[in-house]
């Protein structure tokens, strides 16, 4: 039996449908829910790909910081209704209101054009992964702190900044609430 | 822990470009902001898969792969923050975060 | 005949001028001693070799007005005098030396303009003393008059200026020997009769008239520049002297030379204003009367004969140029003596007058009597520019131009009266005046030459011409005053103008006995065709012209009145009245040729090139504006329109991978 | 003197460059010092230009005070400068015209600090497009030109200004980009090592087949007839002239339109000499409308400036008429009516800058009898509209008689048809005297102030050339013989 590929399919199916029902999902609080469903497994996938300090981060940022994120803005954001109306039939719910069908066709275009990439160029990838290295994250940390020590920089610096914007723009609607 | 041995570097790929195109129809089909990015989420993460499997499938990287998709984590991240507070923003100015509201920026 | 020596001195052998290409051609100083010297070793200054002093000495004249004119006051006018009046010595004196047979033709290098050479020079012969001697003598007298005349006119020194610049000009056509020179001041005679003719510029009418003199003669002038060009294509030079041989050693087709030809004589068609050019000259009597004798009767207008007599060679190779140049001779002495008949105005009649006698003088010149043509040239120089000055005269004393305010003023302007008188007579060539010897001899070679219709048209338009001058002497001077206020305002004019009065009359009279000596001098072998009696046919046709005058000006006005109705006479009458409808004709072409497409040209230009880089511009405009209407202002639009570039990048990159 | 020696054309080019740094540094107020500085920075260019007339080798063919270093390796670009007697007259046209334009412009006194410095970068660039020999070089320098000619028509033009500048400018950048693309084109095809014009030929008559040459020479031909003008392409000339302040307008009729021909003959015909043999009826065509399109437009004008802009277009039409003959006398006759034109037309340009000063209209309809009003601006014009119809004695005629000589020889027909023009080049400048010279004195214009010495300064210059040029043209022509033959010989050779 081909454990492996079975977790591979499990998960990525679980991941493949939650997406889907973040993009279709009536309510935001469900899309929302879906979404940490997906982030979780996404990380599933990197443990399966044996990169477990990614996987860490990732359930820890993603499913943690990132939601809570989304969770505070979904409250703090005066939306007129959460709840989209109810789509007509199955098809209804592939229509988006301004664009109509196009979204689901241009993702569904984009997907077959790349399916269509990735068979003609599957021989040459290889099948088997490498040895896994032991641990992870001494080997991440190198690259990290050594080869890209300076985009690491970078990245902390937007990192910052991002903060100072978000807390100065919210800021400044909390000082005068009108 | 289950070694991946026996899942092709291509299945992971295909993986990617599928979850790819739903977080694309996700950010297409939603008219509320936030489920937009959320939509957008899901498309980084996307990414981080396909990164991930080549840093351990491909011998020349080495674990670059890894190493970049902690970068795209960051960087989503903060996208996240930074994109939200300002439909949070939106939200109060305009009392609405529907798309075909917002859109002063228009030719 | 009297026999100087021949010009010795610094004359040597007469070499050809070299044909182009030889840079720097050294001053090759000609002096053909044409009668065999009698080895007296006389060292005489060549005074042909001074010939261009005096068109120089003019030129002088003219920058001495231009700068010192207006201190000199009222004696300005001496500057012009003193330089013709010695000029016309220089020239008294040339005329003596080549009735010896001497001639002079001096070029030095001018200027040599991408491979080819031009040199500029002059050159004296019979003819050109004979012009010389005519013009300096006119003009320096004409000048006398003016200072009485132009007294008191607010420009009077501008005046005396742009007069004796003319006269330079026309002196120097005279003496040029190549086609440069000579066209230079060919349209430096037509500015000086475009400034004179607009001399009184503050009436937009005389503005007119100059701007309309100047383009006309320009037409013609235009079709000589063609000839000049034609000749230098073929033969690579300017010169008068190397012209016709080039020209014959080319043995070129008929064609071509009567091209050539006929394209020079519309350049004298339209300076001596020869049908159909005619119609400035009658416009160009807006000008001060000193000017109308100068320039449109004595000088200018006569260069156009003078320049087919100096190219005459030329016409004479071309074979049926010289019957052209007869028709329309024979038809400009016809048309406008008959509407000479009907004009009211005094300087009107004697323009037309003029025309008429240049036309004898081509006819003349078409008919082979080149000399005959040149001796009418000189004794209507005299008589013409006499009947001029008189006219002035009476129009200073009279302050009217039109005859039907005169009369009866013989009593007050004996000396004008009698002057004028002397040159009606010369004019309508009843012996022995001069006009009589010098028209005579044009229409004898007339009756011998292959077209007799020359002669008829001459000898009908001698008839015209003693009728309407002796309509303008009877109108002006006898039977009794039509206007009480110009008949006390009338006064004999002061010595001044009357004096050069009398001096022009002696020649206007005497020149008749020159006849002999002139022809011997400017074409030696020549013997005049004896015709017998019908020499004596246009002077009948003269005397019956005078009888008719007489019977009908004398007569009460009612009966000319009721001539006037008889369906005979009103239908030509109306026709000469409206001047053969050349005038409209020349307004139509005005209008069709220039106003016409100028206004068409210019609304185009301004509306469609223009409007087609206008265009341009808005053109853009217009893209930028759709290019806007395309972003909509929804994001996920433009993330689907990425989407899509995406996709399209990567099929593309398949299709490579696949194709490559 | 040989590519070591005192960089002469440089000093010469780029004198005007420092004068404007000079200038910007000066104090706005100070308007004095401005104007001398200027004048100076302008007359040190003409006194060069004086003495290199003496020290030039007249017979001598080829180059001279030849000045070659690299300029940017990696593209084989040069900073080639050198003169023959073609571009040492035009040095000599626009060093002139350039300080007498600087002392007409004493009467502007609106930024004047900004204006000058506009007006001597101008400078540099005109004296700098008559010594580059390389074709990046003129490109470099007939752009440097058009950004001034904008700002000077934009800021001190008249009321229609904001149309005009753009539109010319716009127009005649156009032109150069069609060139730079012919110029790039020619340096690949021929896989040239350098873009010196010298050089070029020999490359591209091996390199490049007839049937691109002639579309290479039509491209640079339609940048050179924009700056010409030629009929179809010159509807910016009588805006641009009809907004520009009058020592603008004076450079731009007696200067920069001479680029235009000048291009033809040092670029256009040397380069593609088989390409212009066959073209030259269509350029003799195109010469001839010129001329008649021009007269016929120049009569239905109703504004002086127009009127004169379009005689312009008119006389321009005798150069490329000249050019199209490609004989020694027509290239000469075309570079002699270059000249002619230029000293005609800007004593034009002066005097209807003399008029609008008093009288602050150029309507010809409201014009009239200056001769009582202001008698020696009156005779001035009524010389300068002389010189202009090609009256003898003056430098006109000499220009039009000999080019047309030429003419005659190679195509008869155009010759007759150009005579016409002739006829209605006369019109116009008789009509323009008509309305404005002649005619009753207008009780409005009774008390204008009579002719400024300034002004006078900057007109007896030019009628001393007009007349000299007419009555001994040798001066001119024994310098513009030799390139004239070179011109020829090469195209003949081509």
């Amino acid at each position: 039996m081909n454990w492996p590929m079975v977790a591979f399919v499990v998960l990525g199916g679980i991941t493949v449908y939650s997406g889907w029902r973040v993009a279709t999902a009536p309510l935001v609080t469900h899309a929302a829910l879906f979404l940490a469903v997906t982030f979780a497994g996404v990380g599933g996938l990197f443990f399966l790909l044996q990169a477990d300090f990614l996987a860490a981060v990732q359930l820890l940022l993603y499913a943690g910081a990132v939601m809570t994120v989304v969770i505070f803005a979904i409250m703090l954001s005066e939306m007129k209704d959460i709840e989209e109306p109810r789509p007509r039939g199955w098809l209804g719910a592939l229509r988006s209101p301004s664009l109509g069908a196009l979204p689901f066709i241009g993702a569904v275009l984009l997907f077959a054009v790349m399916l269509v990439v990735y068979l003609r160029g599957a021989p040459a990838l290889p099948v088997t992964p490498l040895p896994a290295p032991t641990n992870s994250t001494v080997f991440i940390a190198g690259a990290l702190f050594k080869i890209y020590a300076l985009p690491f920089e970078v990245a902390s610096v937007l990192l910052l900044a991002a903060m100072i914007g978000a807390i100065i723009l919210t800021r400044v609607e909390g000082g005068r609430r009108r | 822990m289950i070694a991946v041995q026996g899942v092709p570097l291509v299945d992971f790929l295909l993986l990617g470009a599928l979850l790819f195109c739903v977080g694309l129809f996700a950010a297409l089909r939603r008219s509320n902001a936030i489920m937009i990015l959320m939509g957008i989420e899901v498309m980084l993460n996307a990414v981080n898969i396909n990164l991930v499997a080549f840093s351990r499938y491909l011998p020349r990287g080495g674990d670059r792969g890894q190493a970049f998709a902690v970068f795209v984590l960051a960087v989503a991240a903060a996208e996240a923050a930074v994109g939200l507070a300002m439909v949070i923003i939106v939200s109060r100015r305009r009392g609405t975060i529907e798309i075909e509201e917002i859109s002063d920026m228009r030719g | 005949m009297l026999n100087t020596p021949p010009c010795v001195g610094s004359c040597s052998e007469f070499p050809r001028l070299p044909r182009a290409g030889r840079r720097g051609a050294d001053a090759s100083t000609v002096c053909a001693p044409a009668a065999a010297p009698l080895g007296a070793e006389k060292a005489v200054t060549c005074l042909l070799s001074l010939g261009w002093l005096v068109p120089l000495l003019a030129l002088l004249g003219y920058v001495g007005h231009v700068f010192l004119g207006q201190r000199a006051k009222q004696w300005s006018a001496l500057f012009g005098i003193v330089a013709l009046a010695l000029g016309f010595a220089l020239s008294v004196g040339m005329l003596a030396q080549t009735i010896g047979g001497a001639s002079i033709d001096v070029s030095v290098p001018w200027l040599s303009m991408g491979g080819i050479n031009v040199p500029m020079g002059f050159s004296i012969g019979p003819l050109q003393a004979v012009m010389l001697t005519m013009v300096t003598f006119v003009s320096c007298f004409i000048e006398i008059y003016s200072m009485g005349y132009m007294k008191g006119d607010i420009r009077y020194n501008r005046f005396f200026a742009n007069v004796t610049l003319f006269v330079a000009g026309m002196l120097t056509a005279v003496v040029a020997n190549n086609f440069i020179l000579f066209f230079a001041a060919w349209e430096i005679m037509g500015l000086c009769s475009y400034l004179l003719i607009g001399h009184w510029f503050e009436d937009p009418a005389n503005g007119r008239a100059a701007t309309k003199a100047f383009l006309v003669t320009r037409i013609g002038d235009v079709g000589l520049l063609l000839g000049i060009w034609w000749c230098f294509t073929l033969t690579h030079t300017f010169q008068f002297a190397a012209l016709p041989g080039d020209l014959a050693a080319l043995h070129l087709p008929a064609a071509t030379l009567n091209a050539i030809a006929l394209l020079i004589f519309l350049g004298a068609v339209g300076k001596s204003a020869q049908v159909p050019l005619q119609i400035w000259l009658p416009d160009a009597m807006a000008g001060p009367t000193p000017i109308s004798a100068l320039i449109h009767a004595a000088t200018m207008v006569a260069a156009g004969v003078y320049l087919v007599a100096r190219t005459y060679p030329i016409f004479q190779m071309a074979p049926s140029a010289l019957f052209w140049v007869g028709l329309v001779g024979a038809v400009s002495a016809f048309i406008p003596a008959t509407i000479a008949c009907v004009q009211t105005d005094i300087k009107k009649v004697l323009a037309y007058s003029t025309i008429s006698q240049l036309g004898y003088m081509m006819l003349g010149l078409g008919v082979g009597a080149m000399e005959a043509g040149i001796f009418h040239l000189l004794t209507h120089a005299f008589f013409k520019a006499l009947l001029f000055l008189a006219a002035g005269s009476v129009i200073h004393a009279a302050g009217t131009q039109n005859m039907h305010e005169m009369g009866g003023l013989w009593k007050k302007q004996r000396w004008t009266a009698a002057t004028f008188i002397i040159g009606s007579l010369a004019l309508a060539a009843i012996p022995p005046m001069s006009g009589f010897f010098s028209k005579d001899a044009i229409l004898a070679a007339a009756y011998v030459s292959p077209d007799p219709v020359f002669y008829w048209l001459g000898t009908v338009a001698a008839g015209l011409t003693a009728y309407y001058m002796t309509r303008v002497v009877l109108m002006t001077f006898f039977g009794s005053p039509r206007s009480e206020h110009v008949y006390e305002h009338a006064h004999e004019s002061p010595a001044v103008m009357v004096v050069p009065l009398v001096v022009l009359a002696v020649p206007a009279a005497a020149l008749g006995l020159a006849a002999g000596f002139l022809r011997h001098l400017l074409a030696p072998g020549y013997i005049k065709p004896d015709v017998g009696l019908i020499e004596f046919v246009p002077l009948l046709f003269a005397i019956a012209g005078f009888l008719w005058a007489y019977a009908l000006y004398t007569a009460p006005l009612a009966r000319r009145a009721a001539l006037l109705r008889s369906p005979l006479i009103a239908a030509p009458y109306t026709l000469f009245k409206q001047l053969w409808f050349f005038d409209h004709a020349g307004s139509v072409v005005t209008y069709v040729l220039g106003l016409g497409p100028s206004f068409v040209i210019g609304a185009f230009d301004r509306y469609v090139v223009d409007g087609l880089v206008n265009a341009c511009g808005s053109l853009c405009l217009w893209l930028g504006r759709m290019c806007r209407r395309l972003s909509v202002g929804n994001a996920q639009a433009y993330m689907l329109t990425i989407a899509v570039a995406v996709v399209i990048g990567l099929v593309a990159l398949q299709f490579q991978a696949m194709g490559g | 003197m040989a590519t070591g020696g005192f960089p002469l054309l440089t000093v010469l080019t780029f004198v005007p460059a420092l004068g404007a740094v000079a200038v910007a540094l000066l104090p706005g107020e100070a308007k004095r010092a401005i104007r001398g500085v200027a004048t100076g920075a302008l007359a040190v260019p003409l006194l060069i230009v004086v003495g290199m007339l003496f020290a030039f080798r007249y017979g001598q063919a080829g180059l001279q005070f030849v000045q070659r270093v690299d300029w940017i390796p990696a593209w084989h670009v040069q900073y080639f400068l050198g003169i023959d007697g073609l571009s040492l007259v035009m040095l000599l046209l626009s060093a002139l015209i350039g300080v007498l334009a600087a002392i007409a412009s004493y009467s502007i006194d609106q930024r004047v600090k900004e204006y000058f410095v506009w007006f001597l970068i101008l400078q540099t660039g005109i004296l700098g497009v008559f010594c580059a020999q390389d074709l990046i070089l003129f490109i470099f320098f007939f752009d440097i030109v058009l950004l001034p000619m904008y700002f000077l028509i934009a800021i001190w033009g008249g009321p229609r200004r904001e149309y005009a500048a753009p539109t010319s400018q716009i127009y005649t950048f156009t032109g150069s980009v069609l060139m730079l693309v012919a110029f790039l084109a020619i340096y690949f095809l021929t896989g040239a090592q350098s873009f010196a014009i010298p050089d070029l030929p020999a490359l591209i008559s091996q390199h490049i087949g007839h049937g691109v040459q002639l579309l290479l020479f039509a491209v640079i031909f339609v940048g050179f007839a924009i700056k010409l003008p030629v009929v179809p392409f010159h509807t910016w000339l009588p805006d641009a002239h009809v907004e520009a302040p009058t020592p603008i307008s004076v450079i731009l009729a007696a200067v920069l339109l001479k680029i235009g021909g000048y291009g033809l003959l040092r670029i256009a015909e040397p380069l593609l000499p088989v390409a212009a043999h066959t073209l030259a009826p269509l350029l003799g065509v195109m010469g001839v409308v010129n001329i008649i399109y021009g007269a016929l437009a120049a009569m239905s004008q109703h504004d002086f400036k127009k009127l004169v802009a379009y005689s312009s277009v008119s006389h321009m039409g005798f150069v490329l008429l000249g050019i199209a003959v490609a004989t020694p006398l027509g290239i000469a006759g075309a570079i002699f009516v270059m000249v002619s034109h230029g000293l005609i037309s800007a004593m034009l340009f002066l005097m209807v800058g003399v008029f609008y000063d008093r009288t602050h209209t150029r309507e010809l309809s409201r014009l009239g009898g200056m001769y009582r009003t202001l008698p020696l601006a009156g005779t001035i014009l009524a010389f300068a509209a002389l010189g202009n119809l090609g009256l003898p004695a003056l430098s006109g005629f000499i220009g039009e008689f000999f080019t047309l000589t030429g003419v005659f020889g190679s195509f008869r027909v155009l010759a007759f048809w150009t005579v016409v023009g002739l006829v209605l080049v006369a019109a116009f400048n008789l009509m323009l005297m008509q309305r404005v010279v002649m005619g009753p004195v207008r009780p409005e214009w009774k008390e204008l102030a009579p002719m400024s010495a300034r002004e006078l300064v900057t007109l007896v210059p030019l009628m001393g050339g007009i007349l000299l040029l007419g009555t001994v043209p040798a001066v001119l022509v024994n310098v513009i013989n030799t390139p004239a033959a070179q011109i020829v010989a090469r195209l003949g050779g081509g």
